[in-house]
């Protein structure tokens, strides 16, 4: 069982490291479309299948899509790829900030003395309670991410379609 | 015939309208100007003397026609002729010899290129004396007379391209107006206290016994009748216009114009006029003598004026060298003589004198005039000389006029009316100074007019002008010998054996007897003058243009004080001159710098508040704002160089916050 | 020492979202960082996953319920996130973040 | 009688013709010229016909136009004609199509030119209308517009200045009358010219105003109107504007603010100032005299230092308008007392109107004279810039004259009725105001025969020694009326005073003090 969890969690942070630390982008994204795979997987472990199940279509089958296409549409031509080297002092420096957050949140965990409670009843939550819960408790939080889908959907045709009077210009 | 009333306007009229005609007639027109001036002056002339006949029908009478010139309030402005023997003498004389000297002038300005214009300005100015004469009212006469005094003007300054001519015309003006106004002052009080400027109205009239006694028995300043004060403010009028001292300053500078201006100037219009002016308002001037006890009688002051103005005229006439100056200050003297008559209680002598005067300086002047034209224009009795070999006609008749101003016995005229004056003077019994004054005159009418013969007539020519000297033309000489003709009968019409004049203007006149020693005097004192002035002067004639005067080697400073006529103009120019420049000077200087000054100061502490506010507003209130927006601005410069803009740098700075929050939750949280 | 599930859990998610800070922190293409921080929110989300499965009241279910919420909010940001990037490529021909700095005052 | 509103003709007729002019903007200068000379020539039309109806015999306001305005304030737009109106009238008729004429060559922009005069004119025809303050005093304060633009626009040198001295001072002068008139408004709840009258003669106005603000309050209010007229006549201090204005402005401007604008003042008196405030005026009537002489006899002999012809003139215009004043304030000072009779204020009185009439017709001659001679000689108007005038060019130093001997008061010439009128009722009133007053006769003469003898006489000199035309076609036009007027006038006086013995009459008839 923890076997399980370490294997998951060891894979997805490494899919993680390498697709950050990657030249090609398209290379980067496709282990990044791996790496939610593998949090995915992580939802699975933990009993929530529905989560899961989300996790699968909007990010490995929605996102990584957009992703694909911002990076196909954003490369000169389809043999650069590759990206120029970031600067030395710039990957140190975020490597030294990235260790610090992660020290002190390891710190956090670690000292914090988190009971472990009743681990053998694992919870479950049946599609049609999270929808009662959907509809019932959070229906007005729901309503708000429906209007700021909404609003985002139209936001992100307009900011990507509708500068071709000025980009003509620009090419001109 | 008879010239009844109502067509008395006639006689200014017809001259006027020949005016309008001359002023409309283009330059070319001259004999257009002419032929209506004197035809209108010959028919104003017989106009006249239809009008004679009227008035000698009822001698006493005071015929008038009133007429409303304007209604004002409740009541009217009325003007009106009248017609009295007086009216009728004196324009039978102007018209005559304003037409002998209509007739002169068309030979002696024949060559002028304004010869209509000259015609115009003579035929106004003589329509304006008429109308002086026919008034019934004192405001048509100061109508008229203000008239004769823009004729005056534009006749003296009729070469008014020489600045001497343009100086002289305005002096004439302004002077006669300073007398003016005293005259209109003394009109409007007399239309205020009366109510009336009608002379005679039924009963009504100013002149009338109502007015009068009104008039006597009111007082004003200084204990003064209102008739005394109005008469003499009157009488400043007549002096400026008659060249009374002080006001004869003009009268000299008058020569500027052309001889005939002159000769009408002195002789029947202008100078006339103030004469005549006393003489009609007599009844006004002499209404003071009822009261014995009255300070000042109006015309005691008269007589003084006159004495005094007779005496200095014939002084300072020995001096001058100018035929025509000579001849204008004679005539200064004889107005002298008159105001003295009018003075004295006289004022038919005065008439009377007037008249002959008028004939014989009229005389004097043409024949003036004819000199001046045969000598080219040669003035100075120093460069003439030895005329009466050529000038025959001119020589005899201005022996003629001579004689007659001075006073020769008996044949001519002026000798009879001088007479009438003197015997007056004498009978005059406030004083007897303005007889002895015009004793005096008499001697020395006689001296200068001698001297002046004998210097412009006998002896040889002295300069190129005399000795080319021919007789005048018939058209000037013609007028002459009639002016001579009258010169001598005329005096015929007032001896005292005969006084006709004098009951025809005066009927309650009744000459006093006695008068015989008088005129044994004055015989001796005209002999006594035409003698001294022959022997100073007749008996070694002047030689050379050049050579000095007789007195002039015995006393120079004396002479020399006479030839620039005692200084009056200059004397005038230090003081009246210089007050009125001073005056001017003032009213500028006031307007200038104080009030205008006042009205800058006022603006300028408009704008110094407008600058004051601007300034605070700028520095003060506007200032402390743009300080505050001027740091604000700087500050959040300072600030916004936190932007820069590095996305990984926020996002860096975040991380770093996040670790350094948890650091601090975790090692302060123990607590 | 022995470590709880849960634990284990946030250490996972820790180390998840380190990763993800690195890469955001460090590469200059604006993709990676984005996909960087959808790296950080994913950390976030296994946190809620973590306490519904192990919490001390697990029946509510709102972990659940507030995954599904960051879900779609991070789908809604990654879409507008590269329509972004698009428009910023069209201006300046990369998308090199830290040449993005017009905005800056 | 026609119902036409002839009076709101009379004075709108100008407006709408400025209006027009306004509007074509293509015209040429013939045609904007003609134009404004139609226009202006209306109202000479019109006047005749006010002529024919009028009535001398009714004193009251005739043709009267009476029409709700602002209800809120009892404003009324209210016009009617007098004696005094329909002279005034008749003066703008006859003066402002002559001055266009005088203005008719040399200048730029005559479109404009012409606009602003007949705006000008309208105003001018506004105030001598109006009966109630409110309209009376928007025409008042509309004339000074036009008047600036004409006189900063086709001014000489100083123009500029000029015209803002003059506007300002003017309109400093109108700022106290105005807050006077709100006072007074505020107190009797009226601004009707008779019947504010009324209550002054039956002495409720000093009531109201003591009621209203304490015993001062209607001397105040009398200061305040006085100040606004008086600067607008000029009275003497407040005249030091009005030599620069009238010698700065254009030929025709300056014989229009002379011959029309300058009446404006004295109508003022003789419409607000004497009829309301009568006692006020009768306590200040010996200061006020003591200063009508003093713009009579020292307006004289400043203008006898001026070398500017123009401004010799426009000083002999002080001089001229302020025996106006005098004979009013000498009937203002015999007012109540006894002794003087009504004959010699009637006198005073139709001398005073006679007067403006006459001035208005001799200074415009003059101004008109001054500006040929300017266009003649390219601008020059120097004393001694001249000589020998009357050589080169006699008819114009004919007409010239005329218009000199009739400004001097030669009898004959309409000059002289005025001003004999106005010293036979100041002597009747106050003697000695009357003889001092006669050293303003003295100067004036002196200072006219020395422009006369500089310019005209002596030989042709300065700016007369080259080519110097005499009078054009053109400028018969402009002359011969004034002066034909000016003769027919000096001898037939009564067609004037037939038109304002009446009201001269009745206004001496009443010499009381409420």
């Amino acid at each position: 069982m923890t076997l399980a969890f370490l294997a998951i969690a060891f894979v997805t942070v490494a899919a993680a490291a390498v697709a950050m630390a990657l030249r090609n982008l398209i290379h980067s994204a496709l282990l990044l479309v791996f790496n939610w795979a593998g949090i995915a997987a992580f939802y699975l472990w933990a009993g929530a299948e529905f989560v899961a199940f989300s996790q699968l279509m909007v990010y490995v089958g929605a996102v990584s899509m957009v992703v694909l296409f911002a990076v196909l549409l954003t490369q000169r031509s389809p043999q650069s790829f590759r990206e120029q080297p970031d600067s030395i002092s710039r990957v140190i420096g975020a490597l030294l900030v990235g260790g610090a957050v992660l020290g002190v949140l390891f710190g956090a965990v670690l000292s914090s003395r988190l009971a472990p409670s009743a681990a053998t009843a694992t919870p479950t939550i049946s599609v049609k309670e999270l929808g009662s819960l959907l509809m019932g408790p959070h229906a007005a939080a729901l309503l708000i991410v429906g209007v700021i889908l909404t609003v985002t959907l139209i936001g992100a045709v307009i900011i990507a379609s509708t500068d071709h009077a000025e980009s003509g210009k620009d090419e001109s | 015939m008879n010239l009844s009333v109502q067509y008395l306007w006639l006689i200014p009229a017809l001259p006027l309208l020949a005016a309008g005609i001359g002023a409309l007639t283009p330059r070319s027109g001259k004999a257009i100007a002419a032929g209506a001036t004197i035809g209108a002056m010959g028919l104003a002339f017989v106009l006249s003397c239809g009008a004679l006949v009227t008035a000698l029908k009822d001698p006493a009478a005071h015929l008038v026609a009133n007429f409303t010139w304007f209604e004002l309030g409740h009541s009217a402005v009325r003007l009106g002729w009248l017609l009295d023997p007086l009216t009728a003498l004196m324009c039978v004389m102007v018209t005559f010899v304003g037409l002998l000297i209509f007739i002169f002038s068309t030979g002696y300005m024949h060559e002028d290129a304004n010869f209509t214009r000259f015609f115009c300005f003579l035929s106004l100015f003589a329509a304006a004396m008429l109308g002086i004469l026919i008034a019934n009212s004192l405001l048509l006469l100061f109508i008229s007379w203000e008239l004769v005094g823009l004729a005056s003007y534009l006749l003296i300054g009729f070469w008014f391209h020489k600045p001497a001519a343009a100086a002289a015309a305005k002096k004439a003006f302004i002077t006669t107006r300073i007398g003016d106004l005293g005259f209109l002052l003394g009109m409007l009080w007399l239309s205020d206290a009366t109510g009336s400027l009608l002379f005679y109205d039924a009963g009504k009239g100013v002149l009338e016994t109502s007015a009068l006694t009104a008039l006597v028995t009111q007082t004003t300043v200084g204990g003064l009748a209102v008739s005394t004060a109005i008469g003499l403010l009157l009488f400043c009028g007549a002096a400026g216009k008659s060249g009374q001292f002080p006001l004869h300053v003009w009268l000299p500078d008058a020569m500027e114009g052309p001889t005939p201006v002159s000769a009408l100037i002195h002789a029947a219009t202008m100078v006339a006029a103030g004469v005549f002016l006393i003489a009609r308002v007599y009844p006004l001037m002499s209404a003071d003598q009822a009261i014995a006890t009255a300070p000042l009688h109006a015309l005691s002051v008269v007589a003084a004026i006159g004495a005094i103005t007779a005496l200095l005229g014939a002084v300072i006439a020995v001096a001058q060298n100018d035929i025509k100056r000579i001849l204008a200050f004679s005539t200064v003297s004889q107005l002298g003589y008159m105001m003295l008559a009018l003075g004295v209680g006289s004022w038919v002598a005065a008439i009377f004198h007037l008249l002959t005067h008028a004939f014989f300086k009229a005389l004097l002047f043409l024949a003036a005039g004819s000199v001046i034209h045969a000598a080219h224009h040669e003035q100075d009795i120093r460069q003439l000389g030895g005329l009466k070999g050529p000038l025959k006609v001119t020589f005899a008749t201005f022996a003629i006029g001579m004689m007659a101003l001075a006073g020769v016995p008996f044949v001519f005229s002026g000798f009879w009316s001088k007479e009438a004056i003197l015997h007056a003077a004498h009978g005059w019994n406030v004083s007897h100074l303005p007889f002895y004054a015009g004793l005096v005159a008499v001697v020395l009418t006689a001296f200068y007019m001698t001297r002046l013969v004998a210097e412009a007539f006998f002896g040889q020519a002295r300069s190129p002008a005399s000795e080319h000297a021919h007789e005048s033309p018939a058209v000037m000489t013609v007028p002459l010998v009639l002016l001579a003709i009258c010169a001598v009968l005329l005096g015929f019409l007032g001896t005292p054996y005969w006084p006709w004049l004098q009951h025809t203007l005066d009927p309650k006149f009744h000459s006093e007897p006695g008068g015989g020693g008088l005129m044994v005097t004055s015989i001796v004192l005209v002999a006594l003058g035409i003698g001294s002035g022959w022997a100073v002067y007749g008996r070694r004639l002047r030689a050379k243009a050049s050579a000095p005067d007789p007195i002039e080697a015995k006393v120079p400073d004396l002479f020399a004080a006479l030839a620039a006529r005692l200084g009056f103009d200059e004397l005038y120019a230090a003081t009246v001159g210089r007050l009125n420049t001073f005056l001017a000077d003032a009213a500028d200087v006031f307007d200038r710098y104080i009030w205008d000054g006042a009205v800058r100061l006022l603006a300028g502490l408009g704008q110094f508040t407008g600058n004051v506010t601007r300034e605070t507003d700028e520095n003060l209130v506007n200032g402390g704002f743009d300080a505050t927006s001027e740091q604000l601005k700087s500050t959040a410069k300072t600030y916004s160089r936190a932007q820069t803009g590095d996305t990984h740098g926020y996002l860096m700075l975040v991380a770093l916050g996040f670790v350094l929050l948890v650091l601090a939750v975790m090692l302060g949280g123990t607590r | 020492m022995s470590l709880s599930p849960l634990q284990l859990c946030l250490l996972f998610s820790s180390a998840l979202f380190c990763v993800g800070l690195i890469g955001a922190l460090s590469r200059s293409n604006t993709i990676l960082v984005l996909l960087g921080i959808e790296l950080m929110l994913n950390a976030a989300n296994i946190n809620f996953i973590a306490f519904w499965r192990f919490g001390p009241a697990p029946a509510a279910g709102t972990g659940v319920v507030f995954v599904l919420f960051s879900i779609a909010v991070a789908a809604a940001e990654a879409a507008v996130g590269l329509a972004l990037v698009i428009a910023v490529y069209r201006h300046q021909k990369n998308i090199r973040l830290q040449e993005a700095n017009r905005l800056k005052g | 009688m026609s119902t036409l509103p002839l009076l709101s003709l009379v004075v709108f007729t100008p407006f709408a013709g400025a209006a027009g002019l306004g509007l074509l903007r293509g015209a040429s200068p013939a045609a904007s010229r003609a134009l404004a000379l139609i226009f202006s020539l209306s109202t000479l039309a019109l006047s005749l016909v006010l002529l024919g109806g009028f009535d001398p015999a009714r004193t009251a306001p005739q043709f009267v136009e009476r029409h709700a305005w602002i209800a809120a304030l009892n404003v009324n737009y209210s016009l009617g004609l007098d004696g005094l109106s329909l002279l005034l009238v008749l003066l703008t008729g006859i003066v402002t199509p002559v001055a266009l004429l005088a203005s008719a060559k040399a200048e730029r922009d005559s479109r404009l030119f012409g606009a602003l005069f007949l705006m000008l004119q309208g105003a001018a025809l506004g105030v001598f209308l109006a009966l109630d303050f409110f309209p009376w005093f928007l025409f008042w304060e509309l004339s000074l517009v036009p008047a600036f633009f004409l006189i900063k626009l086709w001014g000489g040198q100083g123009a500029t200045r000029a015209a803002y001295q003059f506007v300002i001072y003017t309109i400093g002068g109108s700022a106290f009358m105005l807050a006077g008139f709100a006072a007074l408004f505020v107190a009797t709840g009226t601004m009707d010219f008779n019947t504010l009258a009324q209550l002054a003669a039956d002495g409720s106005l000093a009531q109201k105003l003591a009621a209203f603000g304490g015993g001062n309050w209607t001397k105040v209010i009398f200061l305040g109107v006085l100040i606004g007229l008086a600067v607008k006549v000029p009275l003497w201090p407040f005249h030091t504007w009005l030599p620069p204005a009238y010698a700065e402005a254009p030929t025709g401007a300056s014989m229009f603010l002379t011959g029309v604008m300058s009446k404006m003042g004295v109508y003022g008196f003789l419409r607000i100032l004497w009829p309301i405030f009568p006692g006020p005026l009768h306590d200040a009537s010996c200061w006020l005299l003591a200063l009508a002489l003093g713009g009579v006899v020292l307006g004289a002999w400043s203008a006898m230092r001026q070398t500017d012809l123009k401004r010799m003139v426009a000083y002999s215009s002080i001089n001229h308008l302020s025996y106006c004043l005098l004979a009013l304030f000498a009937v203002s000072y015999a007012t109540g007392r006894a002794g003087p009779s009504s004959e010699a204020a009637a006198a005073a009185l139709s001398g005073t109107l006679l007067q403006m009439f006459n001035h208005g017709l001799s200074a415009a001659a003059l101004f008109a004279c001054v500006g040929m001679l300017e266009a003649r000689t390219g601008g020059k108007r120097g004393l001694h810039e001249f000589g020998g005038v009357r050589t080169a060019a006699p008819i114009f130093a004919g007409l010239c004259g005329v218009a000199m001997f009739s400004s001097l008061g030669l009898p004959g010439l309409n000059g002289f009725v005025g001003e004999f009128l106005i010293f036979r009722g100041v002597f009747g009133l106050n003697a000695w105001a009357a003889a001092i007053a006669c050293l303003g006769l003295l100067a004036t003469a002196l200072f006219l025969l020395t422009f006369w003898q500089r310019v005209f006489h002596g030989p042709r000199a300065g700016a007369t020694t080259g080519v110097f035309a005499d009078v054009q076609p053109g400028e018969y036009l402009t002359l011969v009326p004034l002066v034909a007027l000016m003769l027919v006038l000096g001898v037939a006086p009564h067609l004037l005073t037939r038109l304002i013995n009446p009201l001269v009459t009745a206004w001496a008839g009443h010499l009381t003090l409420p």
